[in-house]
């Protein structure tokens, strides 16, 4: 079920290395010929449209610029099954909600390479005049017709394929003009698949990401991201940078040179603040250390991941906090969710509203930083000294690669998932809110935290458990994973009667 | 214990296990034996997994939106396995964008499923739903007997 | 037009003395007698109904338990032209919104005392079907109808009439059940008046407060509520606190015992809760020195109260910062709009949308506090040496009483407000944001800021004109007055285009 | 200087007056001249100063809602005092509520004045309509007098 190239393991083992040319040449010949739409990739037509695109159309551009003025910028997700609806959500997200990132969403047949899966579906919504697809089908419509979105807004698009395979889909959305994609290998097998290696996983993105060194060769610079917020469900930032800086390395390792880390927002406004600055930090610090200190590593910030409230008005406050959270920590941009998150895909219209309240939100949070604030301090420091065991781990588990380090940290237990569907992390750490609603470890399962740290850990979720008189155990995790999504009288009961 | 068998998993190329599992968990503190598949189950495993434990009951588990496309013709599935009496639930976030609920009911109700359950839908409400099905079932098949 | 009792100017010296009993009987006298319905006014059934409310009904009960327990509660505004509107309007902020205090705002012609009209508007409103005041005419309807919109909920309630003539309607509202009234003298005849005289303001407050005490004296503890935001246009932290502390001296002074003070959100969230802070402190302070330590004065924040935009989505990211404001500045409360804000007064559910969304802000906001952030003790300072040259000033001119040192106060212009409708107040000082949008004084007019303080304020304006390419003039202020409420396309420009 | 005399309110128990009087600094600094009666102003006093002054056009502000019951009979007012022909604009946020603006600005051309303008209106807006508004008076009266 799963696509890894046989060539690749046959021919490469695996490292860290750069592929080489010659034979990454061999892969991508390998890789095209899996579905029609591969012959249409022409990397040479690619490299001239793409140098023909103006700056703000390059999202590598965009995010250096927002940067450098300290902006926060906007970008949503969205997909549809066919190119006309495609195209007619790309246009309202960037005229209606002034998207600055413009997306397209893969749909999850695309992600697991079912393209015959993908085309039925393109078929019934044709059909029935509904999206009957989670996303657009990239692959299936080629590299030349996905162009049209390209050309029908005046913004840097990004593909977001959440999958662990994104050989043909980058090939597809690079050579149609996308100059952002988003996903890594760590990331994504232990957040969206079940069976799949880490291994393959990690040689997949390495294709991906050798193939923006082979544009960057010709002169065109594209935009990688990570996804850090893995599962989505209560990761705490230790973990989320973990996965950030060590797919960074991967990604660096390939001659990336304009990697986003994204970060979940815990919505603790001093916690997502301290987690930025030290994934800014700890990401820098050891690219460094690895001899890549000329990669742009710009936070991207994302709305909530985990479970959404039912009610809009709710939904509308976790919507503007996100901007507010993103902005006052300093994130370059903040990836937004709407006030139909909880039922399923968004409207165009709802997912531009979303766009607009966190837009208002970012400007309403004006150049405010917390940057003295002590209990900011201490929680950057506590989360450095959260990671850095476990990357320091990893890099020695690995005798020096990043790639080998991984799969036996992952063996090991070093690194750790929590709530992941795949069978190669144990995923017995288990994260759950503190008594103050910063994001704490409650079960670290393997990994090698030091004493002292977890003992905070402990201590804090102890207090919540004293506070809501229930034990220290497993259900405070599970109430964590649900807390979001309770209805107001639960979350702020009346004052007097508790109701 | 309660004696019955119950199938959980997330059907399709779905990999939100998080619902479903605690959903599992839940159903195993309240009696149940789980047999549980996990995250990006294709149709035919449930099925198997049903036969092999000789299960009372399919939970079957959508949230990506593509539950529509991946569980047309499940029960027909089941019936050529010679499954056609078991209970089939299915939950989650059914179809792909905010629709109004009682259509998406209809809709996976007429494919076959016993019950519908919406998005946000607690554990406990799908545990007590089982209790009574069961509950029915015991005096059908009571009635039956006589 | 403007009512004044002709007996107090008679019998009683402008003083910040507490009216003397036998007199005080003889003002309700002359007072209840101005409109039919004052004669259902039965003080001691009143007490007795008074008596028979559960505690989570009564407002000064209700916000002291709020500070205790550290919560932030919500109460809307919201009043229609008849009894049954009122009714409806009241349950549906209860039910839907989860309002923590439930309001009566009553329309501007019971607001100008002008009884006549209102009941015109009464008939036409039945008449139309819609209504046709912008609040409830609580005067017409008499303490013993009015009473039916207390027995609807199980709330606390409170009356927010905007007026400088309290006299009747406070009367009206606190027999009918009402256990808080929003209003004072300086701060309500300042922003709602345009002949009124301080004078006449503050006697007709000390009038209402004087009532409260003698609720008081037979048992009965009512919530008084002083309204800082004036204008509500770009009202200065300091500019709101100098009237707070003034009105609680003068409320303090007839026997007042729980005091709100509202302060107008600035929407910056360092300055808000510095203001609050500095808020509380200050009004503790003066009280205490003037032999009141044993006054409550929990602080009450407002959403913007300056021109919204037009947009809902932007209006709700107002709305949720609103909440997100008053949580972590530490308010005991937060009064709540609503996304028609722009528009004119909300339907019920828009209006109990906005309460959902705050309280769900407020929730996010956990028990985040800046207390320890340099800049925020920083702001604070400032603001308090704002604050203290102006009251001191104030207190010294009036020859150690408030009330006579307030009417002085404003005539010699050492205390202004900005954009006053007021005849008697110069209004020559001018607010306007700086260029980390916190709220400035771009013109002191003759009030006696500390010179050195007076710089900051300039310094900061000047680098905003600077940034902007505009002139340090009045255009700072008058834009400032728009800013909110334009689009966001002016708000946050295109990165690279700036449109 | 334009040579044109306006006066400015708001009119009846209203004292939202910053809208107001931000409108009378710009109508001034377009070289109008304004006489402004600023806030809580009876119809009565928006008329005998407009008599007083000669004035060409009444700019009436209602922002409290209110406005539909202090504004009826204003043209009314107008003609018995023998400014039959004076230009009549009325702004702000006229009825209660958010209502649907081409119903109320229809209520109040009814009522009798030349423009209504919906909340949010820009001061440019306003001077560049009164310009148009004079500039076509000029030329009814040009062909009156021919
Ligand atoms: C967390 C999350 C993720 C995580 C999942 C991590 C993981 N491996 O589990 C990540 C980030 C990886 C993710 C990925 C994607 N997601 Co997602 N995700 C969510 C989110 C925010 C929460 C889901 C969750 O964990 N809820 C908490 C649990 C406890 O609740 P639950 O899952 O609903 O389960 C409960 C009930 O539904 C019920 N239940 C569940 N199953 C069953 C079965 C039976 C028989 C019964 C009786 C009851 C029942 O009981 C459970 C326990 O109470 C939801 C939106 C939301 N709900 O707020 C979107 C959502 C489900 N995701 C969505 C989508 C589209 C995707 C993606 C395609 C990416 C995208 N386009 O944005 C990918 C899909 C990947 C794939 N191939 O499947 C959409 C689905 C759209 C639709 N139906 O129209 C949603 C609704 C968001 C949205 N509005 O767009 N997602
Ligand atoms: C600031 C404000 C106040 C301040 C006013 C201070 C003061 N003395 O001026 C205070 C806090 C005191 C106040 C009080 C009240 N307010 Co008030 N207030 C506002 C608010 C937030 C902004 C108004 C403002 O200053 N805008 C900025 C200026 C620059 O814009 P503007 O006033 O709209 O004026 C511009 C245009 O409209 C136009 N214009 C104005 N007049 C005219 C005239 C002509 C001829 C033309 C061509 C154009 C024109 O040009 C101006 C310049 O660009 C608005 C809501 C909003 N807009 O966001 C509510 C609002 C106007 N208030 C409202 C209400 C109801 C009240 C109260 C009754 C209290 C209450 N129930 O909440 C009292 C009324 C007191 C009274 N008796 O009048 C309602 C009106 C309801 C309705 N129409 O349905 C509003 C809409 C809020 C709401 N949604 O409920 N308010």
């Amino acid at each position: 079920m799963s696509y890894a190239s046989p060539l690749d393991k046959e021919l490469r083992p695996l490292s860290a290395q750069q592929i080489p040319g010659d034979l990454f040449a061999r892969l991508r010949e390998e890789n095209l010929a899996r579905w029609p739409t591969g012959a249409e990739v022409d990397l040479d037509e690619a490299v001239e449209y793409h140098l023909s695109l103006p700056r703000h159309k390059r999202l590598p551009c965009v995010m250096r610029q927002a940067e450098a003025e300290g902006r926060c910028l906007t970008q949503p997700r969205g997909g549809f099954g066919t190119l006309e609806l495609q195209i007619e959500l790309m246009q309202i997200l960037d005229r209606d909600g002034h998207a600055d990132v413009v997306p397209t969403t893969t749909d999850s047949y695309t992600r697991n390479e079912r393209w015959e899966q993908a085309e039925a579906g393109i078929n019934e919504s044709q059909k029935e005049g509904r999206s009957m697809l989670n996303g657009f089908p990239m692959v299936n419509y080629g590299p030349k017709r996905t162009r049209q979105l390209i050309e029908a807004i005046d913004k840097p698009a990004i593909v977001l394929s959440g999958t662990s395979m994104p050989r043909l889909t980058g090939e597809v959305g690079y050579a149609a003009g996308y100059t952002g994609y988003l996903g890594s290998g760590l990331a994504y097998v232990t957040s969206y698949t079940k069976e799949m290696t880490i291994e393959e996983g990690i040689r997949n993105y390495q294709y991906l990401d050798r193939l923006v060194a082979l544009y960057a060769a010709k002169g065109v610079e594209l935009h990688r991201r990570q996804p850090g917020f893995l599962t989505g469900t209560n990761i705490p930032p230790s973990i989320a940078i973990v996965t950030c800086v060590i797919d960074a390395l991967l990604a660096a390792g390939q001659g990336v040179k304009s990697y986003g880390l994204e970060m979940g927002q815990t919505l603790h406004l001093i916690q997502d603040a301290a987690a930025i600055r030290a994934c800014k930090e700890l990401a820098q610090d050891y690219l460094a250390r690895a001899g890549f200190g000329d990669v742009a590593t710009p936070i991207i910030s994302l709305h909530w991941m985990g479970a959404w409230p039912q009610d809009d008005a709710q939904c509308a406050a976790l919507v503007a906090y996100g901007g507010t959270l993103a902005a006052i920590g300093g994130a370059a941009s903040v990836t937004t969710k709407s006030t139909h998150e909880a039922f399923g895909i968004p409207t165009p219209q709802a997912n531009a509203e979303g766009l607009r309240m966190t837009r208002m939100a970012i400007y309403l949070a004006r150049q405010i930083r917390l940057d003295e604030h002590p209990e900011f301090l201490a929680e950057v420091d506590l989360i450095k000294r959260e990671v850095r065991p476990i990357l320091d781990a990893t890099l020695e588990i690995g005798e020096g690669d990043v790639a080998v380090g991984t799969v036996r940290a992952c063996e090991a237990g070093i690194l750790d998932i929590p709530w992941s569907p795949n069978r190669q992390v144990k995923s017995r750490i288990m994260p759950a809110r503190d008594v103050d609603g910063y994001l704490r470890i409650l079960d670290p399962g393997d990994m090698p935290f030091d004493k002292q740290v977890l003992e905070i850990h402990t201590e804090r979720l102890r207090r919540r458990a004293e506070r809501e008189g229930v034990p220290l155990d497993r259900e405070l995790a599970v109430s964590s994973v649900y807390e979001m999504s309770e209805p107001l009288s639960r979350l702020v009961p009346d004052l007097f009667t508790g109701k | 214990m309660t004696g019955h068998t119950l199938v959980t998993g997330v059907i399709g190329s779905d990999t939100h296990i998080v619902g479903n599992r605690i959903l599992s968990m839940a159903l195993e503190d309240a009696g149940y034996h789980v047999v549980a598949l996990g995250a990006l189950t294709p149709s035919e495993d449930f099925i198997k997994a049903a036969i092999e434990t000789a299960a009372d009951a399919i939970m079957v588990s959508s949230l990506y939106g593509q539950g529509e496309l991946d569980c047309k013709g499940f029960r027909d599935l089941c019936i050529e396995a010679g499954l056609q009496d078991i209970l089939l639930y299915v939950g989650g976030n059914l179809v792909v964008g905010k629709q109004d609920w009682d259509g998406v009911e209809r809709r996976f109700l007429d494919m076959g499923f016993d019950r519908a359950f919406p998005p946000g839908t607690r554990t406990n409400d799908v545990i007590e739903s089982l209790a009574r099905d069961f509950a029915a079932r015991a005096v059908d098949a009571g009635m039956a007997d006589r």
